[in-house]
Order: structure tokens, then sequence, then C-alpha cells
């Protein structure tokens, strides 16, 4: 009878224990739209030109590109978070934030890209600025 | 993500190969639990074994706590998961016929291989009998064909019929699988027949 | 203490647990933020305006045009061979196989960047495989290969090369001789059900 | 004492909540590993298809029965829940073995002959295979792995096989007991 409940606990420990294995391996995707939920959200008018910026109150401006790029040309008060470290720890913690962000630099294509994708992951008060 | 099999579309031979392993620990485990005698497996329906009961929630729980939290913790993706279909009669009717199948021959598929496999003649008169039934049911299925494919509903899962979320919906079954543990017990008790033990 | 209480109390336990939890949806076809982020880094999901030129006039037979845009703005100038799909019915039935399917290589434009970058996101998202943009959208089409610009007397060797082909890119799809006759019917893929559900049970 | 066996008088079997344990763990294997759950009479259907379609193959074909079976030159044989079940019987002959419950011998009660035992162990088969037919699953395929993925067919099947089983248990209850 003890045995048996040894043997018990031993199987379950050791599953669950197989299961947190495979489960630390794995990327959880931080996704907080559906795809089908973005269709909805992609409708949102999010891209401004720079008459609208005149009016805005209280945004960053974001600067998708190359910092060598940024360097030398940028709007001026323009923080800079490459492309490629979008989704990095330290760029994370701008997205979160409750100013409005306006997305700039690099290619429209990666503008539109990186508010997608943000946008996807649940962060708010985003906006493209048009050339 | 699992499903492992379908999801990263793995060879047939290695999928025959883990559908041997994973009968090997069923069918050791339903041995294991007894259900290689046929009067133990009827003795769930006189009180005096419980077997049948314990095993069979015990493993309905355990697969269904474990599937809540494999889902949970993204590691398994449940719209490929085969769920039942429902069509309303023919689960009932089958149910029926099946039911008095268990309580004449003593056996169900599962455990009648099983008891095969440890000599049991009358487990091989069960087989024997299961695949004329299966044979019966071909060359009489224009009869059943309307009824059995009637009021179709699809793989609906009972938590949705409810409208209560998965796991709390397991809680639920937790809670009347334990109440008829401690029934089954008592019952255990109540209708205990040593007499039937020298029989062997 | 008997295996029958220790059972209940575990179960019950973990049962506790599995209550509070939201039934959650996992599709083993979708990506997450990093595979989109690293697929988007890798730049290979798009073409220039050139590159599609260049398909289009060697006439590759698996290349599949698709207008993102609404209904009326893509009735005003389709490319050839072009299909309308915008984004409010990516997922209807009748329109949703083209985009998810494995055998065309499909092409999606807009008229900037704007519309095709969202459906393509939202594609690649759900998992659909061989979808690709136009960069620059219709405009860049138009600017580059339909009225390409005259380089500057300064300009290098190489983009006097380029000007000349796209010139000629522009007689290819402008000219009298129009080669390319729209398709009348686009050729319908072959879709591969990518997630198939397991059939099981006793069957 | 909850694993004695009241019927052989030993307590070889494992205690029965462990062996639950132990069998929704194989359940949840086969779920994650295959995204299907446990099986049998499958299997059985499998043979019945082979043997029809080797026997007529062309009546195979018309019916619409079998012929949802047969694919092409594959053999029906030639399906998970075929080995699934090979792996059962290997499984369950090497539990006997380790218990010592191996032995040719037929298991009835003693108020009835080993012949209406087996006459009725066939009948109680054929019920089943029938049944299994019309309920598309077993007490495994459909009960349990239903139940596990919470499907409203496998608690149907489930209390219908066991509702019907208690109601007609008395009328049965000189063959077992």
């Amino acid at each position: 009878m003890n045995i048996n409940i040894k043997i018990l606990g031993v199987i379950i420990v050791f599953f669950f224990g197989l299961l947190l294995l495979l489960t630390s391996r794995m990327e959880r995707s931080h996704l907080k739209y559906t795809a089908e939920e973005m269709v909805e959200k992609a409708k949102t008018d999010y891209v401004v030109n720079k008459v609208d910026l005149q009016r805005l109150r209280g945004y960053m401006l974001v600067d998708l590109q190359e910092p060598q790029l940024f360097e030398s040309d940028h709007f001026e008060g323009a923080i800079n978070i490459p492309f490629a470290t979008l989704l990095e720890e330290d760029s994370k913690e701008i997205w979160a934030n409750n100013e409005t962000k306006v997305i700039t630099g690099a290619t429209p294509m990666e503008r539109h890209e990186a508010w997608m994708l943000l946008t996807q992951m649940g962060y708010e008060d985003l906006l493209v600025l048009q050339n | 993500m699992g499903p492992i099999i379908p999801v990263y579309e793995i060879s047939t031979e290695l999928n025959f190969l883990v559908a041997f392993l994973i009968g090997l620990g069923f069918g050791f485990a339903l041995e294991q639990a007894g259900f290689s005698s046929s009067r133990k497996l009827a003795g769930m329906f006189y009180g005096y074994d419980t077997t049948v009961l314990k095993v069979f929630f015990t493993a309905a729980i355990t697969g269904m706590l474990g599937l809540t939290f494999m889902n949970y913790l993204g590691m398994i993706d449940m719209s490929i998961v085969y769920v039942n279909e429902y069509y309303i009669e023919s689960a009932i009717i089958g149910g029926v016929i099946m039911g008095i199948g268990f309580i004449v021959g003593g056996f169900c598929p599962g455990t009648s291989v099983c008891a095969a496999a440890i000599g049991k003649k009358d487990a091989w008169a069960f087989l024997g009998g299961s695949l004329i039934g299966i044979l019966l049911f071909g060359e009489t299925y224009n009869w059943w064909k309307d009824i059995y494919t009637k009021n179709f509903l699809g793989g609906v899962k009972l938590s949705d019929t409810l409208g209560i979320s998965d796991g709390f919906l397991v809680l639920l079954i937790i809670v009347a699988a334990i109440m008829m543990f401690w029934v089954g017990e008592w019952a255990e008790k109540k209708f205990k027949r040593p007499d039937i033990t020298k029989e062997m | 203490m008997n295996a029958r209480v220790i059972l209940s109390i575990v179960v019950l336990a973990l049962g506790g647990v599995a209550a509070m939890l939201p039934n959650a949806k996992n599709s083993s076809l979708e990506l997450n933020e990093k595979a989109l982020h690293q697929e988007l880094l890798l730049s290979s999901h798009f073409v220039t305006a050139d590159e599609l030129a260049d398909l289009l006039i060697n006439q590759d037979p698996s290349l599949q045009l698709i207008d993102v845009r609404t209904i009326e703005e893509a009735k005003k100038d389709p490319l050839p061979g072009a299909i309308n799909i915008p984004l409010d019915s990516m997922f209807s039935p009748d329109k949703n196989f083209y985009l998810d399917q494995t055998v065309m290589k499909n092409i999606l434009y807009s008229e900037d960047d704007q519309l095709a970058t969202q459906v393509w996101m939202i594609a690649r998202q759900k998992g659909y495989k061989n979808n690709y943009l136009l960069q620059g959208g219709l405009r860049a089409w138009k600017n580059n290969i339909i009225n390409p610009k005259y380089p500057e007397q300064t300009a290098s060797k190489a983009a006097f090369e380029l000007y000349e082909k796209r010139a000629a890119a522009s007689q290819y799809f402008t000219g009298a001789e129009k080669v390319i006759k729209p398709k009348v019917a686009p050729i319908i893929p072959i879709q591969r059900r990518q997630k198939k559900k397991v059939q099981g049970g006793c069957s | 004492m909850s694993h004695h066996n009241y019927i052989t008088g030993k307590t070889k079997y494992m205690n029965p909540y462990l062996a639950g344990v132990l069998l929704g763990l194989v359940l949840l294997m086969a779920f994650y590993l295959t995204g299907r759950g446990l099986g049998a009479s499958g299997a059985m259907k499998s043979v019945v298809v082979t043997g029809i379609e080797t026997v007529a193959p062309t009546k195979a074909e018309n019916s619409d029965f079998y012929s949802k079976y047969i694919q092409g030159d594959n053999s029906p044989l030639n399906s998970w829940l075929v080995f699934q079940v090979l792996g059962v019987l290997v499984g369950g002959f090497l539990s006997g073995a380790l218990a010592g419950r191996l032995g040719w011998k037929t298991e009835k009660s003693p108020n009835i002959t080993s012949k209406r035992r087996w006459i009725l162990a066939a009948t109680g088969g054929a019920l089943f295979g029938f049944g299994s037919q019309f309920g598309r699953g077993c007490t495994s395929g459909a009960a349990l792995s239903g139940m596990a993925t919470l499907s409203v067919a496998g608690f149907v099947t489930m209390m219908a096989i066991f509702g019907t089983a208690f109601l007609f248990a008395y009328f049965f209850r000189k063959n077992w007991i």
C-alpha cells in the first residue's frame, strides 16, 4: 500500500517535471490579438503627417533607422530604436509607456510592419508618420 | 507545440511505432488494474468490486487535467486534437447496446484484448464475437444508415454546451468522481463476497 | 491516509487551479512575435518594383498578384492578372484559399505600403506561407516602371542602365503591342490543408 | 483494502487509483503525441474490413460502410489503431507475466459451465462490436478519450454504457455471482 502511494508520487512528480522541462524550452507567444481581431485593429487611422503632428500635444518620436543613419539625420528630440531591436526589453519599456509614440524613419514598409507587430502585441497609442 | 505527430508531420513508420508504444502502456495499465478479469469488471455492477469506476474516472480526470494544463501552457493545439463527434441517436443507441454487451460478455474491446493476452479463453470468445458484431453492423449498415447519421452536432464540448470554462467543468467532474469513489468503497464493504474468492 | 484520500486531495487541488484558468486557444501554425520579427529582419518577404517587372516579363507561372485595396479602388488600375482581396474579406471562404496555400507565389500590393503590409502581417500571423509584398506599392510601380525618370547627366552608369531597363519594361507594360493580357480567370491554387484535424476515436 | 482483489484473494493488482493515474498519463501522452486518444474497436473493424476485402472485394467497395475504410492499395490493417492494439496485446502480456497471471483458462462464476461462459462472452462481444460501430467507438475510444477532451459524445456514451449495464445487471446476476 505505502509502496504504491510512493510510486504514484514519483510518477506524478516525474511527469510534471517532464512537462515543466518541455514548456521551459518553448517560446511562448505574446501576441495579444488574434489575426481576425487584427483585421479590425488595422482599420484604425494611425497614419499622421507633419501637419497633424503640430496639433498633437505630448508625443514622442521614435526613429527606426540604423544608428549610423540616425546620427546623420533625424528629427529633433527623436529617440532611436533600430528596427532590429524592436522587441528588446529596453525598447519594450518605451512602447509600454503612456505617451503617444510616433514611428518615423526607415522605410514606410518597416514603419507599418513595426506598427502592426507592436499592436498585435497589445501596445497602445502608436502612430506612423507619413513622409 | 503538440500534438507532435500531426504538427511536425512525422513519418508513418514512426507514427506506428508511437502507436505501438502507447498501446504497450495502455495494455500494461489495463492489466495492472485488473481489467483482464471479467468478474472483476462485472463486479462493478454488483458493487463487490468497483475497480472499473475508480480506474476509469481516475484516468479520465488525469487526462482532463493534463489537457487543461497543457492547453493553458501553450503545449498543445486543441483545435487539432480529435473531439468525438456527437450524433445524438447513434451515441445513445450505441451506448445502450454496448452496455448490454458489457453485462453479458463481461469485457469491453480494450480489456478483452488485454485479457486475451494473458490467456483467458472467454476473452478470445469475446474478441471473436465482437468481430461478428462488427460484421453484422457492416452487413446491415443500410438499415441503420439514417439513424446512424441523424442529428449530427459535430465535435461539441460539454463545457461549451453548459457555457462554463473547461477548467470549471473539470473541477465539477472531479467533485462528482470523488463522491463516486466514496460510494464505491462503501459499496465494496457492503456487498463484499468472500465466497467467490475460492473459485479462481 | 488511504489512496483515495490522497488522490482526492491532489486532484481537487489541481482541479481548483484548473477552474481558475481561462480557456486558452493555441494554434500550432500561428507565429509568435519573435518569429515574426525575425522574418521581417530577413527582408525576404518583399519584392521591389523592378523584381516584379522581371517576374511579369518572364511570365512566371507561379506568380499571383493580389490587390488588397477596396473593391472600388481595385477596379481603377489593376496590375495584369491581379485578383482583389480587400482586408475585410481575407478570411471569407471564397478568398481565403488564395492566401492560405502553398502552390502560388502571391504578391500583395496596395496604393502604398500600408494596406499590403497589414494583410501580409495578419496572414503571416496565421501561419500562411508564400505571400510577398510589393515594396512601395503601386506608387513605386508607377514611378519606377511605368514612368521612369530620366537620370540626371551626372548620374552613374548603373543609373542609366537601370533607366534603360525600366524604360524597356515600361514599353512592355504600356506599349501598343501589349503582350500580357489579363488572365480571364485566375488559377485557383490547389489548397493543401495545412492544419488537419486528427481523425480519432475508434473509427 | 481498496486494492484487495475479492476474486483471487490476492493483492497483486495495482492500486486502482494508481493504475488509473497511469492509464490517464498514457492517455495524455497519446493526446500530446498524436492528437487522438486511445481506442480498440477500430482495430477490430480494420480486421473485419480486411477480411471482407479479401473475400469479396467488389462487395466491399460497393458497400457504403466498408468502402469508407478502404483507401487504395493501403490495407486497412495499416492503421494507427491496429498497431496500438498490438501494443495492448504485448503490454497486457508483459504485465500478466510480471504479475504471474498468465494461464490458459476460463474465468467464470461457479454456477455456470465454461461453455455457457463462452457463449455469453461471444454474445456480449457481438453486442459490443455492433454497439461500438453504432456509437462510433467503444469504452476506450468514445467514453474514456471522449471524456478527457470533454466532448459531449464521450459523456453521453459513457452514461449510456454504464447506465444500461447497471439496469441489466440484475437479470444477469446468476452468470457473475
